[in-house]
């Protein structure tokens, strides 16, 4: 099998669903002759040809309005997000028009189409490179949010959602587009949306979290393993919408400590649903306050970007925390 | 772009000088006439429900029906539009009946919407009619998107988007107008310039000297043409329609009418604009300007005119009736649609929902 | 002191800090000529002529964009949005400008504003006039969002966010724009920002609510009490953020019992937010997992607004959940 | 709108026929000169740099100097320029300090964002120069804004906006250029149209025959404008602000330029670009056809220029070396200027993190 970072399995996701599904078409800003900023569609223009893979004017409402209109008309476009701090001037197509064309139309019309774009810190990217705005569509009624955190997982994911009767928002954390490697089939599979995957089984904590995070979290749970004697359950979401409660509770009720790790700033940030839901489910189980690790309630900050992100250290003294309660 | 606005039939329904009618049948001029009425009509009767409270809410479109069933009269059935809220023409014309109609204005269980949105928010994906949003331009882009697949795919269908005046400042237009220029997009953009955004004018909306100028900025045709002129309208339309299906590219028409009625039941258009303008503009009046050319070549005598009246008249109260016995959708319909398939927390909400209302009245006094 | 509406105490102070600080102008679709479709800058054209209170294009990424170009030349913006539903069209301008400039610009420029919007359901606007979207401008930094629940608050809030110096969205419960009425000074006076109000004291439970809710939370309470012998402890927040998490944790730290009342979905709704924050910092005081009592994750349906919302019997059940527990 | 863009310096720096240049004193032609060399090694140098890793990234206008310098001395110091993130030699012209623009590009302690943004994302209020956004299209209102200000105060300033052609397909641009049409705000639109955005080349980002045209979908001037001719900017923009001044209403410029190096260090544009149309484009070098029109006419001599390139050089070198050695801001200013005041939630985060780095390091390998 052959070793792919994030990128390449992305790009592959895209040739085999595009070889079968010649419905699927791929826009956005420098997608077509110069591939996607980050290379993610390189190669499919000369592929698949112009009619399946175009470049776009600069403009994100226009990029995800037509796709919408595509998508009606029963095509699988799967538009490019250059950088999600830009999706915003697609705001209103994405939370009015696209998360509501099912529910409004009465099953009519739906739009099926997957809005492909990189997310997170980690590349020194300051204030409009580096955000992660997951919440403002997991609290969007009739979206599918998707984070992948490794390149099969990438992959995966993707067909999935392009398979998928609904409109995806599928993050993609740029921070480790080429760091995270390892083997990827060269032909198709699916990970089924709304399925978590247990990625460590520990006895003392429970940690929640998806995308780049879950890098960081390995290493803090690996460190704590020897330095703390604490032994961590890890999850990883995946799909963040509509998520998989199961899995969490499941590990919760065992462990009864838990800490949900994310990029995105604190305040009303999907940990907070999570841990909502949780004292909901489960409070009787908790054996401590479920803390969250996550980026701060300061736009995205350009040269302590590193002390943003929630990295080992944090993860580290939360789970002593919670240990310690 | 031509000086002068394309107009064929003058206010009192005389053909202009040097001009010829478009040949349709007989039996056809006599639908669009039909239409046009029962669409005067329903308005009329409609906004009377509103007031008695039996209705929400409405909008209508009276003085704008030869712009919005002119164009749609110039499609082929198989062409998508995707409309403002004020083309209940282009549903009637394609045939939606009556009856469900009134299913959507009551939010019934026969309404193919659950009930879901206000009136007047129809869709129809049978008639290729979108499913309309109140956020205004926003339909726009969609048509881009048709115009572009259907070109992608070598079909021959042509998207028609509907929208007024206002929504030409949106940047859902000028995305949509620009990409469809880039793409060649089999697309028709179709603004109503009604001469008002509620109480806005056009003339304070843009200082450009027109609608249809603004097609020079995405290097598409722009044309402007009496709205209130049917068959302009519809020489217009099918020009643009034929085009765009060659290949040859989107059009911006710019249809010049005029919103004879309030905005929509909640409005007072008093507050804001003259009577004169108004008295002006009803001498203009398309409904009674087509049947005057209908009456003088003799292809609408008084007397059918009078039968077609009453027969209207019957149609809309037995629609009405029946729909309005209608029962609401049941509860659980509100969490269906949300996605293909209900996912967990939807299904506990549905459930918690159930218990609470087995539990009791849930009506809450405001 | 005479008696006012919302309408009419947001008109009031707007017209009160006009006449004294002649940097504020009012732009948006419908709001000099018409006076507002809900008429609340009714007469402020004929007051202050068209220089101060001017109709714009319909363009709501326009009409916040040049209020902040206005505010970064030394004037008070206070733009309207017709519906808060309609405010997506402006999303970037305001959370990648206005809630960033201050930061982004080491505090050189800022663009202190009033965003004055309806929101909220009631009055039967389906999809696109009903809309509770707080929760997406409660987790961007950079931004205070205020929402009132009665006249005098409107107004005191209303100057005070005038006088901040922060972009304020400033969210006005349509349903009761007019069915709640009461004692308004004509004059000038603020209420702080930041600072909740407590509205009944009852030993059993802390309701924490806002907006038109707090109606059919002071209803549902009072059933209780006669019906359920519950007595709770009301606390309208008002400012929803920057938020008052002492005068809620002094509450929940005598009851032990909390709910939650907003409109808005429940999934990431800033129901979330509060339930976690209290997760952290008073696990210990909790008698009962705290319940969220919230708009569904559907998008806001037409014909069944009341089933929708969260009415009294919804809160009452919350109540009698929390303390049969 | 004249059919050909105004120039007045052909590419040889000889004075097109029947042109005149424009009067400006031989001081204030070496001033422009001065930025427009400076302009010119910074970027060589900071490139350079970001290749040894000593800077983050950093974004150059090699070609635009003349586009950029030339609008910018056409107006008065108090007004205020709306720029996108390539006009650095704005700010150099107005004389925004060397040593700071360094340490806005490290992001140390002395840069005035306190390493908040990324390089190239300069602000000063002082200087009337907006706080660049990576946002394209986004600060286009914003000059609306301050141009509408302006005006219904009764004031002379105007306000200026840079943007690229890519910009013009923005909803920002297209709401900016009509609200400003509407009020006649005392703003001027700068499009640069250095013919790509990134990799999509302007012609593929709209069908409009020119960027100026789209002025006509407003009802607002437009003009093209050899963008390569500081003298041709100059002129044209003076124009502009005037007419702006006096509140006879915007203009949308285009001037025509090139990016003659990549979009930014990340970027490689042989990957969508041929070689001739950069080597076409070198032959009219806006910097170079400057100087040859100073050396011709006597306004600088071989020598004083050698001496010039020394003095920059130097200077570069000591701006450079001096912010390179300034510490790194204090890590609580990560939570200030967020709010005027800081909250509770913010004053917990900071402790928290101020905890988490007392109890050891926070960096974090990937
Ligand atoms: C994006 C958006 N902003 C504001 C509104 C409120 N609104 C509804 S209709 C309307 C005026 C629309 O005018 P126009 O586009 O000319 O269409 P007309 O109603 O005249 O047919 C406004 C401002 C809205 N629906 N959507
Ligand atoms: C709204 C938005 N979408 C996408 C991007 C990514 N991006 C950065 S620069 C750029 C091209 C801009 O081209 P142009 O406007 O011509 O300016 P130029 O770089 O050529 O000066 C793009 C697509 C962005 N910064 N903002
Ligand atoms: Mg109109
Ligand atoms: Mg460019």
């Amino acid at each position: 099998m052959p070793i792919m970072n994030i990128i390449q399995a992305v790009n592959s996701a895209l040739r085999v669903e595009m070889e079968h599904d010649d419905s699927i078409v791929i826009l956005g800003e420098d997608v077509a002759q110069f591939g996607g900023v980050f290379r993610a569609t390189q190669g499919l223009l000369e592929e698949f040809g112009p009619s399946r893979v175009f470049d776009t004017p600069l403009s994100e409402n226009g990029i995800v309005g037509s796709a919408i209109g595509m998508a009606m008309y029963g095509m699988r476009p799967i538009p490019e997000i250059q950088f999600v701090d830009f999706i915003y001037p697609a705001f209103d197509q994405i939370v009015n028009e696209a998360a509501k064309m099912r529910y409004r139309s009465g099953g009519q019309f739906t739009c099926p189409m997957v809005i492909r774009t990189p997310c997170g810190g980690g590349i020194k990217g300051g204030h409009y490179h580096s955000q992660s705005p997951e919440s403002y569509f997991i609290h969007t009624a009739g979206l599918k949010v998707v984070m992948p955190s490794n390149p099969y997982d990438a992959k995966g994911l993707l067909i999935a959602s392009i398979r998928d009767e609904n409109p995806v928002i599928f993050l993609e954390p740029k921070k480790i587009y080429r760091a995270a490697r390892g083997d990827v089939p060269e032909g198709e599979y699916t990970i089924e949306l709304g399925k978590a995957t247990k990625i460590r089984e520990g006895k003392d904590v429970t940690i929640v979290t998806y995308g780049a995070a879950v890098h960081d979290v390995l290493e803090a749970a690996d460190e704590a393993i020897d330095e703390d004697q604490i032994e961590s359950t890890i999850i990883d979401l995946r799909t963040l919408s509509p998520y998989d409660i199961h899995s969490i509770l499941d590990s919760v009720m065992t462990t009864g400590r838990v800490i949900i790790v994310h990029e995105a700033p604190k305040t009303c940030g999907f940990g907070a649903e999570i841990s909502a839901t949780l004292n909901e489910k489960a409070l009787l189980y908790l054996k401590a306050p479920i803390l969250r690790v996550t980026g701060f309630d300061t736009p995205f900050p350009y040269i302590f970007e590193q002390e943003y992100l929630p990295n080992t250290t944090r993860i580290r003294k939360a789970l002593r925390d919670v240990m310690d309660f | 772009m031509p000086e002068e606005p394309v107009c064929i039939l003058l206010p009192d329904g005389k053909v202009r000088k040097g001009n010829k009618v478009p040949d349709i049948g007989s039996e056809d001029l006599l639908r669009i006439y039909r239409v046009m009425l029962l669409n005067r009509r329903l308005d009329e009767r409609m906004i009377k429900l509103q007031r008695q409270g039996r209705i929400g809410f409405y909008v209508g479109s009276v003085g704008e029906e030869a712009s919005i069933i002119g164009a749609t009269f110039a499609l082929e059935e198989t062409d998508w539009i995707f409309p403002c809220y004020r083309e209940v023409g282009s549903l009637l014309l394609r045939g939606f009946p009556l009856f469900e109609l009134c299913c959507q204005l009551f939010g019934n269980s026969q309404d193919s919407l659950q009930g879901r949105q206000m009136p007047n928010h129809y869709a129809s994906s049978k008639l290729r009619f979108g499913s309309i949003s109140s956020t205004v331009g926003s339909q726009i882009p969609h048509a881009t998107g048709v115009g572009l697949a259907s070109k992608l795919r070598g079909m021959e269908d042509v998207a028609l988007t509907f929208f007024g005046d206002g929504a030409t400042s949106t940047g859902d237009f000028h995305a949509a107008v620009n990409f469809a220029g880039v793409y060649k997009a089999q697309t028709i953009f179709m603004c109503r310039n009604n001469q008002w955004a509620i109480s806005v004018p056009s003339k304070a909306q843009t200082a450009s000297e027109s609608m249809a100028v603004k097609a020079k900025a995405y290097g598409i045709d722009g044309v402007q043409v009496d709205g209130n002129d049917v068959f302009a309208v519809y020489e217009v339309t099918k020009m643009a329609a034929e085009k765009a299906r060659q290949g040859n590219g989107p059009t911006l028409i710019e249809a010049i009418t005029y919103r004879l009625g309030g905005h929509t039941t909640s409005d007072d258009p008093r507050l804001y604009r003259d009577d004169v303008e108004v008295e002006r503009w009803e001498k203009k009046d398309p409904l009674l300007r087509f049947r005057s050319y209908l009456l003088d070549t003799g292809h609408l005598n008084g007397e059918a005119d009078t039968t077609l009246e009453k027969e209207i008249k019957e149609e809309l109260k037995s629609a009405l009736d029946k729909a309005e016995k209608i029962d609401p959708p049941t509860i659980d319909t509100m969490f269906e649609d949300v996605l293909d398939d209900t996912s967990w927390h939807l299904e506990e909400q549905r459930k918690e929902l159930g218990r609470v209302l087995k539990a009791g009245n849930s009506q809450q006094k405001t």
